[in-house]
This record gives structure tokens, C-alpha cells and sequence, in this order.
């Protein structure tokens, strides 16, 4: 346990994770994009097309490993808002900053494959289903936070107002959750058939979990350079900034 | 004057450093403040005299360093008058009494009014008055509160010459009764045995 | 490939460009903010 | 022409200062527009006109409520009240719940004073109208701590109301989609116990869970 107190407590040192931070991220765009270029080829090229939904099924390989990164990706937002509530840690602050945009975008994703999918599957874009509404709703609340932060011009301020909104917005998530599932099990028109968790055949679980891992590697990635942006800005006038900038 | 050296400890503060957005403003701070005892804060402007009365009166809270206060009872004017607007002045302290606990009767507060010079306007709403009524409106606040501390900022400020010596006169009094006044100020105040607290370059 | 792949190609087309962009923009903004402290280091020197 | 020129000349340049705040009324727009979508979608399938007119009274409701909130605390802020209260109130959670109780009394209760007339107006059948009131009961009180809690968030900002609704627009949706189904299955003669159940559960639960957050968030204000 030693050595993670010690990585966790190096972790909030500025320099240590500005030149730390460096490598990981080279290192997880390579992994990460190797990853989504073998998937995508293998998902769109070399798997059958699904006997019912023909080949717009392949839509899966993007939408899923979006959909649960977003919701990963707000959870950890929140678990970071709670650090620096408590431990008024500064990099929780500078995590929170960097997550939400790309947390957003990837919200924006999945809904955009997600209604792209359903216009050949259920022959319509939209359904107001548990799933969608949910979707949605996190997006709204992804763009709520992103408002709030820009709004605010004292940092101090705006990060522990952005950690208060979302550690309440993610404990409304279950509830939210619930309402949707109970709400939309009222109105389920006969037209429309959603998602029976279609049996997936093993050839094609395969480029759905390597896309899954390459985003995640991405996806942590880019959270890693944002970070070092934001350190780097904050640290702007610091001994340790001149160092690296005069050595380089 | 009580003798200052056997005084009571009313607020004792060592290695506090004053920050304002992340930067440090003034390191290291110590300060004792004991009954009977006038502190008077110097400094330039945004040197962290505001800063530090927040830590004292606890709305800010320090990362290092330590603050004691010996009890909870302290009262604060600050550069923000505490005074709704549309409330009149009497409403206004009652409120203020309320929140902290000091029991005072109708009367009492109309005396207090009475005192700072705003008798005929004490059912005025406090918007409709002027910026010297709303600060001796604010400075009623020292007569109507049991605290043995005062911390003030900037207490002079928009006030005429009459109200001026009657603060002094206040701040006499309540040191006599074994109180004790912080005050961050431009202009020294004037009274005798004050200990004065130089912030930034010295 | 037929049928309903058309759906899937602006999904891919999508996913490609969130990617690069994502990628992409931090360093442009990294590479901005170090040119900035060199200029005002630069200024203050 | 002098006047207009320089007059947009600044507009456009305040605009491009924060340019994120003029993509906060589209956002309002879109939210508000999906609340009012799915609730009103239940009752397109199901084509009972009572269950239309729920759906958008609830919504109607939401936002008087919602703006009603928008300025709480602000002139508190402002005046300097707010530091005095933060400083001389611990605990600071009986100074919130008790100004927040005033407020559902003095600013949201009249509101659902007037959902009579406005059901009246909608022509809503008479016998789902106490239903309304009722499920409105528990959503207003709701409305309301959510409002301010979006309220204090913003506060000292100087924004207009758009942000603080952004920010508590999403967490309305549990309580809206309970209280519009609850009553929606009402009108339309279905079992709505467990609905209504749910409605005041979360209720009660939010009762009293945000006001330690409102309380904190006050707290937090004053710390900077």
C-alpha cells in the first residue's frame, strides 16, 4: 500500500504530474488508437451482418463504448467534485475541468449514433425510452456543468460550486433512472420494439470490447493532456515552469 | 485601561497565512489579542486586511495555521452594511439580534437607533437613507451585541465628525468594560494604547 | 456491405473526426500556452 | 448611426467575451422543450386530452416555480446579510430550511392557488383537478428546493436566470415524470398508488437532503 500513498500523494504535486503525465499519454494514444483502428476494421469488415438489423447493427461498436464511457466518465466527475470538497485537493479541481467537455461530447455521441441506429431499427430517430431519456438528461446535466464552471471567474468558487452540482446531479442519477423506467413502461405503442438483449454471437462481442478498451485508452489520454494544460497555466509563474520551459 | 498583561486571551492566531486566490498574501501571521486591548490593521490596498478579519470572524476557513477564539462571540462591520434594504433600520437589528442570540427588548434597540443618530428614522426603509446613515445604521450593531470582540473594517468610512467621536467614544467604553476592538483602517483611529498590526512591507 | 450500411458510415465519419479532434486540440492548446509564458517571460527578461 | 454602430460594436464584443452565454438561452430552449416532449408524449399515444393538459400544467408550474427561486439569496449576497448569517448561524441548516419554507409559502404557494384557473382555462375534467393539486403539492416543494439550490449556486455571478436554469432543469425530471404519470394514469383510470407513493418518497427524501447542500454551498460563498 505504500507505494500507491506515495503515487497518489506525488500525484498531487504539479511538476511531478506535468512531467510525469507526458509519457502516459503518448503511450495510451498509441495503445488507444491501435485499438480503435483494429476494432472499427474488425467490426465493419469481417463481422456478419446481424440476421434481423442487417449491417446498421455495426452502429453498436461506436454507441456502446460512448455510452458507457459518458456515464463512467460523470461518475468520476462527481467522485472528483467529493475530493475536493473534502480534501480540497487541487488536481481533483483540474480533473473535474478537463473530464466534463470530453464527457459531453461523448454524451453528444452516443445520442447521435444511438438516433442514427434507430431510424433503420425501430424506423424512428427518437423514442422517449429509459434509455434515451436518461442519455439526454446526463447531457443536460454535462452542459450544466460546463455553464457553471465557465460562468464563474474565481476558480476556488467554481470549482467547489461545479463539485456540489455534481455530486448532487449524480446521486439524482438512480432516481432519475427510476422515474424514466417506471414513467416510460406506461406508453409502449406495439410499432415499436425495443431493445430485446439480442444474443450476441461471439465473433461479434469481439471488436465491441477492443473498441471498448481503445476508447477508454483515448479517453484517459486526452483527459492527461487537458490536465497538463491546465496545471501548466496554473503554474504558469512558478520556478519549476521556467525550468522545464528553459530546458527544453 | 485594564492591565494588558494578565488579561484574558480573547483570540490568539499563530502561523496563518492569508491567502486570496490561491496566492499568499501575508505568511506566517501571529496575533494575540487579550481584553482591553485595541489592534489596529494597516496595510495598502489588497494587501489582505479584509482577508484576515473574514478568518477571525470564521466565513473563511485557513488551510494552515491556527485560529482560537476564546468564544463565539464576536461582531462584525464590515465594508457591506448587513442591512436589507427594504427592511427600516429597527427590523434590520432586530434581525440581527436574532441570529445572534444577544436578547434585546423593542426599547433597547430604538436606544441603540437613538444613539447613532438615526432616532426619526429608525421605521425609514434602510435603501431610502444615506451612505453615512447606512454605516452608523451598521455601527448600531456594536451597542446592541454582547460580543467582547469587535472586529471592524474600515469603520470610518463615509462617516461625519460627529459619529467619528462617538465611535472612538464607543471603542473607549467597550475596552473599559473589558472588551477588545480589531479594526482594519486607513486612518488611525487616534486612541491611546493601541497595538498596531503593519501588513505587507513594513 | 448493402442494405442499411449507409446508416453506418456517417456514424464512423462522426467517430473518426471526435477523435482527432479530441486528440488533436489539447496539444494545439498546449503548444499556445508554452509560446504564451515564453512571450511574457520573454517581455518581463 | 453613430449610436448604433457602437452599440452593436459592444454587444458584439461583450458576446464574444463569454461567448458560452449566448448558447444558454438555446440550451433553456432545448431543455425545456424536451421536458415538455416527454410528458406530452404519453399522452399523444394514449389520446386522452385530460392527460395533454397534465402535462402541461406540470410544466407551466416547473418554471413559474423555478424563476420564482431565481433570486433567492442574491440581495442577502449583495447587502452583506448573508455573511453576518454565515458567520454567527451553526449550524446553518435551520436559518435555510426556515427561509426556504417561506419562500414555498409566499412565492409557489399562490401558484398552485391559481392551477384551478388555469385548469379551468385548459378545460381539464374537474374530477382530476384535485389529483393535480395534490401531485403538484409534493412537485412544487420540490420546484422549489432544487430552485434554490440553482439560485445559490449562481450567486454574485450576475447572470440572468438562463444559467441557474440550465443547472436545475435536469434534476426536475424524476419529480416531473412521477407527478405527470401519477396523474396522467389517474385520468386515464389506472392504478396510480405506487406512483403518487414514489412522488412523495422522493419528496420527503429531497427535503431533507438539499438543504444541507443549499446550506454548504452559502458557506462556500463567503469563503473566497
Amino acid at each position: 500500500m505504500n507505494w500507491f500513498r506515495q503515487t497518489f500523494h506525488r500525484m498531487g504535486s504539479p511538476p511531478y504530474f506535468y512531467r510525469g503525465a507526458r509519457k502516459w499519454i503518448t503511450g495510451l494514444y498509441i495503445v488507444g488508437l491501435a485499438l480503435l483502428v483494429v476494432g472499427t476494421i474488425w467490426g465493419i469488415g469481417f463481422t456478419p451482418a446481424d440476421r434481423l438489423q442487417g449491417d446498421s447493427f455495426r452502429i453498436i461498436y461506436f454507441h456502446v463504448p460512448t455510452a458507457h464511457l459518458s456515464q463512467l466518465i460523470y461518475i468520476a466527475v462527481a467522485v472528483a467534485g467529493f475530493v475536493f470538497l473534502v480534501w480540497r485537493m487541487k488536481m481533483a479541481d483540474v480533473f473535474m475541468v478537463s473530464a466534463i467537455w470530453l464527457g459531453a461530447w461523448l454524451t453528444a455521441f452516443a445520442l447521435f449514433s444511438g438516433i442514427v441506429w434507430g431510424i433503420p431499427t425501430w424506423g424512428t430517430g427518437w423514442v422517449w425510452d429509459a434509455r434515451t431519456t436518461s442519455v439526454l438528461v446526463q447531457l443536460f446535466l454535462f452542459i450544466g456543468l460546463i455553464a457553471l464552471r465557465g460562468a464563474i471567474p474565481n476558480s476556488q468558487r467554481a470549482a467547489l460550486a461545479v463539485s456540489v452540482l455534481a455530486i448532487v446531479g449524480v446521486l439524482n442519477i438512480p432516481i432519475i433512472k427510476y422515474s424514466v423506467d417506471w414513467f416510460t413502461t406506461l406508453h409502449q405503442p406495439a410499432s415499436i420494439q425495443i431493445g430485446e438483449p439480442i444474443a450476441i454471437d461471439l465473433a461479434m462481442l469481439w471488436p465491441l470490447l477492443i473498441n471498448s478498451l481503445g476508447l477508454y485508452a483515448v479517453a484517459a489520454g486526452v483527459i492527461l493532456s487537458h490536465m497538463r494544460i491546465h496545471v501548466l497555466r496554473r503554474e504558469r509563474d512558478s520556478e519549476w515552469v521556467a525550468k522545464s520551459l528553459l530546458t527544453k | 485601561m485594564v492591565n494588558t498583561t494578565n488579561a484574558k486571551k480573547l483570540l490568539t492566531i499563530s502561523n496563518l497565512n492569508v491567502e486570496v486566490a490561491d496566492k499568499v498574501l501575508f505568511p506566517n501571521l501571529s496575533l494575540q489579542v487579550r481584553e482591553g486591548e485595541l489592534v489596529e490593521i494597516h496595510g495598502a490596498n489588497g494587501v489582505g486586511k479584509s482577508t484576515l478579519l473574514r478568518y477571525i470572524i470564521g466565513t473563511r476557513r485557513s488551510p494552515n495555521g491556527t485560529l482560537i477564539r476564546v468564544s463565539d462571540d464576536v461582531v462584525y462591520v464590515g465594508q457591506k452594511s448587513g442591512l436589507n434594504p427594504t427592511l427600516t433600520p429597527l427590523e434590520n437589528l432586530r434581525w440581527f439580534t436574532q441570529i445572534t442570540g444577544s436578547k434585546r427588548t423593542p426599547k433597547e434597540l430604538m436606544g441603540a437607533l437613538m444613539q447613532v443618530g438615526l432616532g426619526s428614522f429608525m421605521r425609514t426603509p434602510t435603501g431610502a437613507l444615506s451612505a453615512g446613515q447606512i454605516r452608523r445604521c451598521g455601527l448600531a450593531k456594536l451597542v446592541v451585541s454582547d460580543a467582547k470582540l469587535w472586529v471592524l473594517d474600515e469603520p470610518l468610512t463615509s462617516l461625519d465628525a460627529s459619529a467619528t467621536e462617538w465611535l472612538r467614544e464607543a471603542i473607549s467604553e467597550h475596552r473599559n468594560k473589558n472588551g477588545a476592538v480589531i479594526c482594519a483602517t486607513h486612518a488611525s483611529l487616534g486612541l491611546p494604547a493601541a497595538t498596531t498590526l503593519q501588513l505587507g512591507e513594513l | 456491405m448493402g442494405g442499411y450500411a449507409v446508416y453506418v458510415w456517417p456514424v464512423v465519419g462522426l467517430a473518426v473526426l471526435l477523435v482527432i479532434g479530441v486528440t488533436v486540440i489539447p496539444s494545439l492548446l498546449h503548444r499556445r500556452l508554452i509560446k504564451e509564458i515564453r512571450e511574457t517571460r520573454d517581455l518581463a527578461a | 448611426m453613430n449610436g448604433f454602430i457602437s452599440s452593436f460594436q459592444r454587444t458584439a464584443r461583450l458576446t464574444a467575451r463569454h461567448p458560452l452565454d449566448a448558447a444558454h438561452a438555446v440550451a433553456f430552449f432545448i431543455i425545456v422543450t424536451s421536458l415538455i416532449s416527454v410528458t406530452v408524449d404519453n399522452a399523444t399515444t394514449s389520446g386522452n386530452r385530460d392527460a395533454f393538459v397534465i402535462a402541461i400544467m406540470w410544466v407551466v408550474v416547473l418554471l413559474a416555480t423555478m424563476l420564482g427561486c431565481a433570486a433567492a439569496y442574491s440581495q442577502d449576497y449583495e447587502d452583506g446579510s448573508l455573511e453576518l448569517l454565515v458567520a454567527h448561524q451553526r449550524p446553518l441548516f435551520p436559518s435555510v430550511l426556515g427561509s426556504m419554507m417561506g419562500l414555498w409559502f409566499f412565492s409557489t404557494l399562490p401558484i398552485l392557488l391559481c392551477v384551478p384557473l388555469g385548469a379551468w382555462m385548459l378545460t381539464l375534467s374537474t374530477s382530476v383537478w384535485w389529483m393535480l393539486l395534490l401531485t403538484l403539492l409534493a412537485g412544487s416543494i420540490v420546484f422549489t428546493l432544487f430552485g434554490v439550490l440553482g439560485a445559490v449556486l449562481t450567486l454574485g455571478i450576475g447572470r440572468n436566470g438562463v444559467l441557474m436554469a440550465l443547472l436545475v432543469l435536469p434534476l426536475y425530471v424524476p419529480v416531473l415524470l412521477l407527478g405527470v404519470g401519477a396523474c396522467q394514469r389517474y385520468a386515464n383510470g389506472e392504478t396510480f398508488e405506487f406512483a403518487l407513493a414514489s412522488l412523495f418518497a422522493i419528496a420527503v427524501a429531497l427535503v431533507t437532503f438539499v438543504p444541507f447542500a443549499i446550506a454548504a454551498l452559502l458557506r462556500v460563498s463567503q469563503e473566497y
